[in-house]
């Protein structure tokens, strides 16, 4: 079998899907934060807490009102992004124009708020969610064995995040968005109500981070702290693609997970290092991100 | 011999992805003139400040400043060198006095500006000229006012105080009356003139009664190329000028020429 | 006699991070369970408890104790669970001669290189965690190993254990991979010890990791592939989160498990009553181990350490935790282990009923011998 | 123009505000040194220290954030390398005197803080805040694979040793007073260099960058200095916890460290000389009471919700809110 | 009632109008009428208070008290963003050209509030420049070319009241001419036009009536037909 640097090309090959698939992962989580970033000028450390709230609630909704996987996919992002408007309506929109420091402590606020009333209520050891059965088992590719639920996620990541995409970049409504954040006191005077926008932006932003908390549900232990591991990361991923580029988030995310997914492979204990290295180096060469607008 | 001349630019080009905002520009500017950069909007002049001051950097061509070749320094660098610029929007430290603001400017010729260790009251020396400074914009009085409360006039006197103070050989204006009215305008007029004295101004200004008060020599750009050059009689006589720039006003003297159109 | 007429017995714990759920809020409870069980005096003298997280922070943790030792006269200190906490905890123990019982943490140096005479390490550490698991997979012709290793402290001393255990045994180790901690994918990892063909995939970390690897591991159908999955250090409440149809014919070594006989049950039944859940082998330890203590005060009418621990070590202890369990001089609690099997969902009767107790691992057998021990305490005999 | 006003009479004026303004801040330090003099015969020695160790490590951060505006996002990386330092000179090299080590340590520190700058400085804004983060995020992997850091068990049994080879540092007043010596030394320097002429320089930088430019500043480098100066005192924060405690850990290095170094500096109120002292001494006692108290399982959503109030209630935090007010109702 | 005394249609009637930023006071009582079809002009010195009347008509002024009618409906009470919807164009003082957008979506930014605005191509036939720019970043055209924007971008949503904030302010002669013969061409559309100037020159020759704004207070109010008679008084307020 052929090899290189010591690991065979089939492994290599599982190596690479498997990034692909935790890059479109990570797509899904850096788009709501570059959403939120990029519209609202809000640098969302509640990120992980929500995309922790769209599991957790995955598993409650079921043990509660035995609501199953494809209705959860709907709910649970819905009640998360309409949790987030009440946090935009009630607490974001006051700080509004503030620098943005302040978005970030209000919403580490939050996020210490909420993960520490579930870990009281539920505990650390994580909650127990079974797979759907139609998932159950997977395709053999022959370099590796790929489960379906693992398929499922990449096809849907990829086709919210196109659609986000799509929306924000090449629609009217989007551009509303873009200029809304910058001057909505004007916008306003065009006859758009920008602070309805703003509020849905975020729900919206955190809906993102949810939805990628259900598909998370039945692969991951789900537990209070599960979001705060996952954010920093997702900030690097931001950060590389450019804060605010929706399209540059979307194709770092993948392009981290590959990334990431490489170093698993030839050195393990730098994988979660990894892509602050490469952060570093991005910056160094493009001062905003690989996809950035010049500040 | 260009030692008569402060200022050249030898075929200065600026591209912004492909469009050419600045066309091979070649300005001499004379020590002492009073030079104005005039022309239609988007003809490029904001351009040729930025890159004069690196704000900026040349697509191609030379920056001359008294026969030495400029074109590789720093922003920084050449503001030492003694060409400073106004902004066309106000530029001060607002929630500075109006004297701190000037000693900022005055700091540069001491070399103290790193020692973090000497006390504040180390500046005190330097108060006597900031005052002086003030007072010859009118602003003696404020010299101890936070700068965000005064209103727009004064702030653009301010600047244009704090960039006198780094005793530039060449200073340029960039639209200096822009937003003002009635007397702030003869105000500036003034200032600039006091300003001038002993120093060679180049500035872009829209408002011809002023251009034709104070400048001693005109340049009119037009989509980024020099279109002519001459003092304000000439240029305001040439067809293309008032084609591309001053409108349909005939044969008027320049005062009024605003006031009926 | 007693100093101040009570003593005062500190719970300093993990109460909100990664670590609560094995000790933590509930562990207080088994401590009071205890004090309460053993009638609320000793002595004579009443018996007080504090408490305080310790935020997983050694910072926080010490300043706590300190105050404690200094200016509120506390004379044990119980619960401590992250290592680097019970080892920044016995260093002011031993500088104020008091006593302090270690029940949570894993790490085996703690009576090694960082043993005292003023501390005791009572529930498990990963000596005998290695020791169960690995000799008894090999046993069953697990021959070839691949090991996925925390990458820190916990993680290499546990992969150490079972490197010596693995090769002790004629098994060998076709590959170690260490992953950073916390991660919160496996999937590339798995995929690679799958790739290795070892007989053996074992599981060398804790908490989060260790669920995260048995999913992952289920989803990849890592046992239907003809592979053993073995999870060194795993937790009722670990497997209780993973639930039998992803932990299902796991091995693993515990201390203690509820459901072993009577007593146990009895007991597990009254935990439950007070906290809403079964108790894991840190919360038994911790009741068992009070008692321990209580009993030495009681027995030397006295709460100074010394005289306290040596009474303890001179006890044989003999509860529903453990049986002819003995205090070594390095402050080791020897006591009998137990390989367990996760149970498949057709055999668990209930939420709870997860193990199936496969072999019990003798006291002598289990943790590590004194003649290997680094620590001074015994070395300089 | 207006009509010619007595120069020599508005310096005059400027110069009393300027000795008024002195002569508040004397009566406030004095104020502050008796406080902190008094304080170990009512508070526990060791807590106070703590306290004074991460005031220390918030007031470095506040002359970057408040007095430059730089937001860095990676001073948990100049912290630990202190400690990390300090600790490992002093538990392997007996002969060192306590002050060598700390010196040794902010010295390393020192260094370290020099690169992150040289890489990060021209980045702006966020940019910067995150290229900061990055850069102590490889530091942190960096300390958790070394051996000598013990990884997650930590680096244990520091000793305190003796000050210059006399003092004996294990009694916890003659330790409280070293620290306290070190903490004021540092709090009048940061104070020295804000009204200094290099402090008028950042506060022109910080207001207007590109003016400070066209006026021939370069700007890159006081910002380099002021980053340098604060990575410095961080380290002999760390160094001075390492000490302390007697103890070096991975907390001090993880990014939570950073954030809470920002919060300290917030809930004092940003850009104020006494803030980041407050806000250390608030976020530190609220966090160790609430510990220890029948809330301890409810710090984390505590802490919170007191960082929402925060921003919500009284932005500009607790000293600058004091300031507004005595502003508005003393003139 | 919307028609005033003249038979007239009242466009815009602000009655008692004071408005705040924060703790400063700075409108005190502005009265004003405006009827359909009329250009009308506030002039004044610098802070005089001439921006923030518009600001204030459009709710985006911190604190108001007063009265403020549009088509003869109270809009004291009215959302920002249901101002425009009465048929109301604002072009602000700076410009407020977004840099996230191009030109061409700056352009097609604002909904359009009626029927009856410019179309692109009449937009772009009287600013050139603009057509040529029109993919480039909106902030990365020169001063000038930013002010047409502005001004070009409510042509197109058919607004029938514009409130132009010194829309001359560094524009060249040419354009600033082109620009008067626009208010020309929209006024005799029919257009209602508020309009904020520094320079008079530019705004005598166009208006119908003239307010002179002191202090946030109108302090005189000067029709065309006056205008010679009262102009040294007018140079006295302005300073000229
Ligand atoms: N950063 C840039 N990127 C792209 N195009 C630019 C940039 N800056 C200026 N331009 C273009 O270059 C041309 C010249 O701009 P400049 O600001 O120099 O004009 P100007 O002469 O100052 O006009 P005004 O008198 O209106 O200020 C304009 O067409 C402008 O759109
Ligand atoms: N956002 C604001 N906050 C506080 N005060 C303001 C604000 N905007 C304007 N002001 C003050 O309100 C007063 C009137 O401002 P306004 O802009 O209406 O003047 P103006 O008549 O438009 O003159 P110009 O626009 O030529 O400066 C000025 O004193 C100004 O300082
Ligand atoms: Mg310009
Ligand atoms: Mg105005």
């Amino acid at each position: 079998m052929s090899m290189i640097f010591g690991v065979p090309l089939a492994v290599l090959a599982g190596q690479l899907l498997i990034g692909v698939i935790n890059g479109a992962f990570y797509a899904l989580l850096s788009l709501g934060l570059a959403v939120i970033f990029g519209l609202l000028k809000i640098i969302n450390f509640a990120h992980g807490a929500m995309y922790m709230l769209g599991a957790m609630s995955t598993v409650i909704l079921f043990d509660a009102l035995g609501i199953n996987y494809w209705v959860a996919l709907f709910v649970a992002p819905l009640l998360v992004g309409a949790f987030g408007v009440v946090i935009e309506y009630f607490l974001l929109r006051r700080i509004a124009g503030q620098d943005h420091i302040y978005s970030l402590l209000l919403t580490f606020g939050v996020a210490l708020l909420i993960g520490g009333v579930l870990t009281n209520i539920y505990g650390v050891s994580g909650l127990r969610y079974s797979m759907p059965d139609v998932f159950q088992g997977g395709m053999k590719l022959g370099f590796m064995f790929l489960p379906y639920y693992r398929v499922w996620v990449i096809v849907l990541a990829l086709l919210i995040c196109f659609g986000t995409w799509f929306m924000i970049e090449k629609t009217k409504l989007g551009a509303y968005l873009r200029a809304g954040t910058e001057d909505s006191q004007l916008m306003q005077g065009f006859g758009i109500n920008v602070p309805l926008l703003i509020s849905l932006t975020y729900g919206f932003g955190v809906m993102l981070a949810a939805f990628a908390g259900v598909l998370a549900a039945p692969i991951y232990s789900v537990t209070p702290v599960m979001g705060s591991h996952i954010l920093i990361t997702v900030f690097a991923v931001v950060v590389i693609g450019g804060m605010g580029s929706i399209g540059g988030a979307i194709i770092t995310g993948i392009l981290m997970g590959v990334i990431e997914g490489l170093t698993k492979t030839f050195y393990p204990p730098a994988s979660s290092a990894v892509i602050f290295l490469v952060m570093v180096v991005v910056l160094m060469f493009r001062p905003s991100g690989l996809f950035g607008k010049e500040a | 011999m260009s030692e008569q001349y402060v200022l050249e630019t030898r075929n200065l080009v600026k591209e912004f992805k492909g469009f050419v905002a600045v066309d091979d520009v070649n300005l001499k500017i004379r020590k002492g003139h009073i030079h104005a950069l005039i022309g239609p909007n988007g003809a490029g002049k904001t351009t040729v400040f930025n890159l004069l001051t690196k704000f900026l950097i040349p697509t191609r061509g030379q920056i001359l400043f008294k026969g030495k070749d400029i074109t590789p320094l720093k922003s920084a660098a050449i503001a030492r060198r003694g060409i400073v610029r106004s902004f066309q929007i106000s530029a001060v430290f607002p929630h500075m006095t109006a004297l701190e603001n000037i000693r900022v400017a005055l700091q540069t010729a001491e070399n103290n500006s790193y020692s973090f260790w000497k006390s504040g009251a180390s500046l005190n020396k330097l108060n006597q000229r900031c005052m002086e400074l003030l007072d010859s914009v009118g602003l003696a009085e404020f010299a101890n006012t936070t700068t965000v409360e005064l209103a727009y006039g004064r702030k653009r006197a301010l600047e244009l105080a704090t960039t006198l103070a780094m005793e530039p050989e060449l200073l340029l204006l960039d639209e200096p009356t822009q937003g003002m009215g009635g007397e702030d305008v003869d105000s500036v007029v003034e200032l600039v003139r006091k300003a001038a004295q002993g120093r060679t101004v180049l500035m872009v200004e829209h408002n011809l009664s002023v251009v034709s008060k104070l400048c001693d020599r005109i340049t009119v750009l037009a989509q980024g190329a020099v279109l002519t050059e001459g003092e304000y009689g000439e240029v305001s006589a040439d067809p293309r000028v008032r084609e591309v720039y001053m409108g349909t006003a005939k044969d008027k003297a320049p005062a009024e020429q605003e006031a009926t159109q | 006699e007693i100093s101040n007429d009570t003593v005062k017995i500190g719970y300093l714990a993990d109460m909100s991070g990664t670590y609560r759920d094995l000790a933590g809020p509930n562990g207080l409870a088994a401590l009071e369970m205890a004090i309460a069980d053993f009638g609320g005096k000793v002595n004579g003298a009443k018996i007080e408890v504090v408490s305080a997280d310790d935020r997983n922070s050694p910072d926080v943790a010490s300043s706590t104790v300190r105050r404690w030792l200094e200016n509120e006269n506390v004379d044990m200190v119980a619960g401590l669970v992250a290592s680097s906490v019970s080892i920044a905890v016995s260093d002011i123990l031993q500088e104020n001669d008091k006593l302090g019982i270690v029940s949570g943490s894993a790490a085996s140096s703690i009576t090694n290189e960082h043993c005292t005479p003023n501390h005791i390490h009572y529930v498990y550490d990963t000596y005998p965690l290695a020791n169960g698991t690995a000799s008894a997979v090999v046993k069953e012709g697990g021959k070839t190993w691949y090991i996925l290793t925390a990458d820190y402290a916990f993680g290499h001393a546990l992969e150490g254990d079972v490197r010596r255990v693995v090769e002790a045994n004629g098994g060998e180790i076709i590959g170690t991979l260490r992953h950073p901690f916390p991660t919160p994918d496996f999937s590339s990892f798995i995929l690679q010890a799958q790739a290795s063909g070892a007989d053996v995939v074992a599981l060398a970390n804790a908490g989060s990791d260790t669920t995260n690897a048995i999913n992952t591991a289920s989803e990849f159908g890592v046992t239907q592939s003809g592979q053993t999955l073995a999870a060194l250090l795993l937790f009722l409440t670990d497997v209780h989160a993973l639930g039998v149809e992803a932990a299902q014919g796991i091995q693993l070594t515990t201390g203690w498990y509820w459901d072993m006989n009577e007593e146990t049950r009895a007991w597990a039944d009254r935990f439950m009553e007070k906290t809403g859940v079964r108790p894991t082998m840190v919360h038994a330890g911790i009741y068992s181990s009070t008692m321990q203590y209580l009993k030495a005060v009681d027995a030397t009418d006295s709460d100074a350490a010394q005289v306290v621990r040596k009474q303890m070590m001179e006890t044989p202890i003999n509860d529903m935790f453990a049986k002819n369990g003995r205090i070594r001089e390095d402050g080791r609690m020897v006591h009998d282990m137990y390989l367990a099997e996760v149970k498949t969902p057709a055999e668990s009767k209930g939420e709870w009923d997860l193990y199936d107790i496969v072999r019990t691992i003798p006291a002598e057998e289990a943790f590590r011998p004194l003649s290997e021990s680094k620590c001074p305490l015994v070395t300089s005999k | 123009m207006t009509q010619p006003v007595n120069q020599a009479e508005i310096q005059k004026a400027i110069l009393e505000q300027q000795n008024a303004d002195n002569r508040k801040k004397m009566i406030l330090n004095g104020v502050l040194l008796l406080l902190l003099l008094a304080a170990p015969f009512a508070m526990y020695p060791v807590f106070l220290m703590k306290i004074l160790c991460f005031a220390l490590f918030a007031v470095a951060f506040n002359l970057l954030f408040g007095f430059t505006g730089l937001l860095s996002f990676g001073h948990a990386a100049f912290l630990a390398t202190g400690s990390y330092t300090t600790g490992y000179l002093l538990s392997n090299y007996s002969g060192l005197t306590t002050e060598l080590g700390i010196i040794a340590g902010t010295a390393v520190a020192t260094a370290l803080g020099l690169a992150f700058a040289l890489l990060s400085i021209r980045r702006q804004g966020i940019y910067f805040a995150m290229v900061t983060l990055a850069l102590s995020q490889l530091v942190f992997f960096f300390f958790v694979q070394s051996e000598f850091t013990g990884g997650e068990d930590g680096m244990h049994g520091i000793p305190r040793g003796k000050l210059f080879g006399l003092i004996n540092l294990d009694d916890n007043y003659n330790m409280y007073y070293f620290v306290l010596a070190v903490f004021l030394g540092c709090y009048l320097l940061v104070q020295r260099i804000v009204s200094s002429p290099y402090g008028q320089i950042l506060k022109a930088i910080k207001q207007n960058e590109p003016r400070a430019i066209s006026l021939g500043y370069n700007v890159n480098r006081y910002k380099v200095l002021a980053f340098v100066i604060s990575a410095a005192l961080a380290g002999l924060a760390g160094s001075m916890k390492s000490v302390v405690f007697q103890l070096a850990s991975l907390n001090d290095a993880h990014w939570h460290m950073s954030g809470e170094v920002i919060l300290m500096t917030l809930v004092g109120g940003m850009g104020t000389l006494l803030g980041p002292v407050v806000g250390a001494t608030f976020v530190v006692n609220i966090e160790y009471q609430l510990s220890q108290g029948p809330l301890r399982d409810w710090v984390d959503p505590i802490l919170g919700g007191i960082f929402v109030l925060t921003v919500l209630a009284f932005r500009s935090g607790i000293v600058g809110e004091i300031q507004k007010f005595v502003k508005k109702n003393l003139g | 009632m919307s028609r005033g005394p003249g038979g007239e249609y009242e466009q815009l009637r602000v009655s008692g109008l004071h408005a705040f930023y924060g703790e400063s006071h700075i409108l005190h009582g502005i009265d004003m009428v405006v009827h359909r079809g009329e250009l009308v002009t506030l002039l004044g010195r610098n802070g005089a208070g001439r921006s923030t009347t518009l600001k204030a008509v459009m709710n985006m002024v911190g604190r108001r008290t007063g009265s403020i009618m549009i088509n003869g409906e109270e809009t004291m009470a009215c959302a920002p963003h249901h101002i425009a919807r009465l048929g109301v164009g604002y072009c602000p003082e700076h410009r407020g050209i977004f840099s996230a957008l191009n030109v061409q979506e700056n352009l097609t930014l604002p909904p359009v509030v009626r029927s009856g605005g410019m179309s692109l191509e009449e937009i772009y036939t009287m600013f050139p420049n603009l057509y040529e720019r029109r993919f480039s970043q909106g902030t990365k055209l020169s001063g000038g070319e930013q002010q047409m924007l502005a001004m070009a971008r409510i042509l197109r949503t058919g607004a029938n009241m514009l409130l132009l904030d010194e829309i001359t302010e560094g524009l060249a002669p040419v354009i600033v001419e082109k620009l008067g013969d626009v208010l020309i061409k929209l006024k005799n559309k029919g257009l209602t036009i508020v309009l904020v100037e520094q320079n008079f020159h530019f705004a005598a020759p166009l208006a119908d009536r003239h307010y002179v704004v002191q202090h946030g207070q109108i302090v005189e109010e000067i029709s065309a037909d006056e205008l010679e008679a009262k102009q040294s008084l007018l140079n006295d307020y302005l300073g000229v």
